[in-house]
């Protein structure tokens, strides 16, 4: 059996979903020992990724069916982030002054793919602390 | 010119749920010569914040109105970096740089 | 498919994650609409099982696969949270003096089961917040 | 009898992961006539609070120390009751009046 720490998140796709999502995220790394800037990056990069879901994911009358979801764990060495949603991944053109959120979360995480085949699956994989 | 530098401040987690007070804080406070944006006692900042400030610093410059932000937590500031916004405001750690620096601007 | 809110937590069972798994579930609660004293007996309650889980379940020098597990989700009208480890009950008297856990869980818990056959899992059923 | 009123003060989670330093905080100060446990900024506590506050609170009875308890925080407040402790310790959410409590018997 697998038993390597692990937090599995599903919430109401809302805005006032994503502060309490990250806040757990933050509680989860701090409880497997990340800390500092590490704690920092992840929650960012989870944090744009989940307000994406909530803004972009669903039609605005979407109902208790649209949800987002987190999944992070520990799997070969490295810290895997999963922020997923079952809407539909808007393609559009970056407009200047905005389209930030991707852009934060390629800077930060050092491996991302983004699978859109069935809703948004933001796929982010960072390195573990030094201990 | 000369005239007075008023203070827009924010605190907390400026994050995606509190975009529109974020928005509504963001405008220019009447009769400004400048603006000090007080983000001292932000804890976490997202995309949204850094969208808002954006678009507050691009009306402030086309009023040619100077604006000086105070950021002061590490997760905010390395925000901006990630961004690619660094060049795109005038950031101090400290309140009084920031004062200094519209002062300079305000009574040349 | 069921797309009802849910937070699954698994950390090491060490003393240290017990306030973060305390505040990953108080961060699920307040996202999905509890407030006030529900939030803090459900977290009390789930508190003092974690507690129990990281102190009691496993001997001392138990390694990496000593785990504990919190589980919540709405599930028939319901709020389900399951605290789990894979470690041993023990049985005893109740000492004067201590042994308030159990005490505490039962008082802010309307319906509880402790199951004890596979480690302990202690099972607990709140009333959802009237809306 | 006369003499001071020594003050004990935690704040934060009490918890399990503080168990020792809890314990360590919960010792009759040299020479106290009277003990007030000001726990006012305690934010959580669980029953690793509870139990070591217990055993503090019987040793000071044993040496006929008077002992207040200060408790602003409803989810600690609520602990105690559900633990089935409300009778055992002096509890108060105003530090005057724990005090004033403290002064009767200190200074009858
Ligand atoms: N989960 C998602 N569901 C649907 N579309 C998405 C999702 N995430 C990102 N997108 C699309 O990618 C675009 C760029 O996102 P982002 O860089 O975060 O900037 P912004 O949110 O400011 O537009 C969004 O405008 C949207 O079209
Ligand atoms: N997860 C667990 N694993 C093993 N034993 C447990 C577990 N939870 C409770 N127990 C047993 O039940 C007893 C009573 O627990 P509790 O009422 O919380 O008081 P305390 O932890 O102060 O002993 C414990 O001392 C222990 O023997």
């Amino acid at each position: 059996m697998n038993v390597a720490p692990r937090l599995r998140l599903r919430c109401p796709a809302q805005s006032r979903s994503v502060a309490p999502i990250r806040h757990a995220l933050r509680a989860f790394l701090e409880a497997i020992g990340f800390d500092g800037k590490c704690v920092d990056d992840v929650t960012t990069a989870a944090g744009e990724a989940l307000a994406n879901a909530v803004e972009h994911a669903y039609p605005s009358d979407a109902g208790p069916a649209s949800y987002v979801e987190l999944h992070a764990r520990i799997a070969r060495g490295k810290l895997a982030v999963d922020v997923s949603d079952r809407g539909s991944f808007i393609q559009r053109e970056r407009l200047p002054g905005r389209g930030f959120g991707l852009r934060i979360i390629r800077a930060v995480t050092p491996q991302i793919r983004i699978d859109t085949a069935n809703g948004t699956n933001v796929r982010m994989r960072f390195h573990l602390p030094k201990s | 010119m000369s005239g007075s530098i008023e203070t827009v401040r924010l605190s907390g987690e400026l994050e995606i749920s509190r975009k529109r007070e974020i928005r509504d804080a963001f405008t220019l406070p009447e009769g400004a010569a400048a603006v000090l944006v007080d983000l001292s006692e932000v804890t976490y900042a997202d995309s949204t914040a850094l969208t808002e400030l954006l678009r507050f610093c691009v009306t402030a410059q086309r009023d040619r109105i100077p604006l000086a932000v105070v950021i002061r937590t590490r997760q905010f500031a390395r925000l901006v970096q990630y961004a690619g916004l660094a060049g795109a405001f005038e950031i101090f750690e400290d309140r009084n740089d920031a004062l200094a620096y519209l002062n300079e601007r305000v009574n040349p």
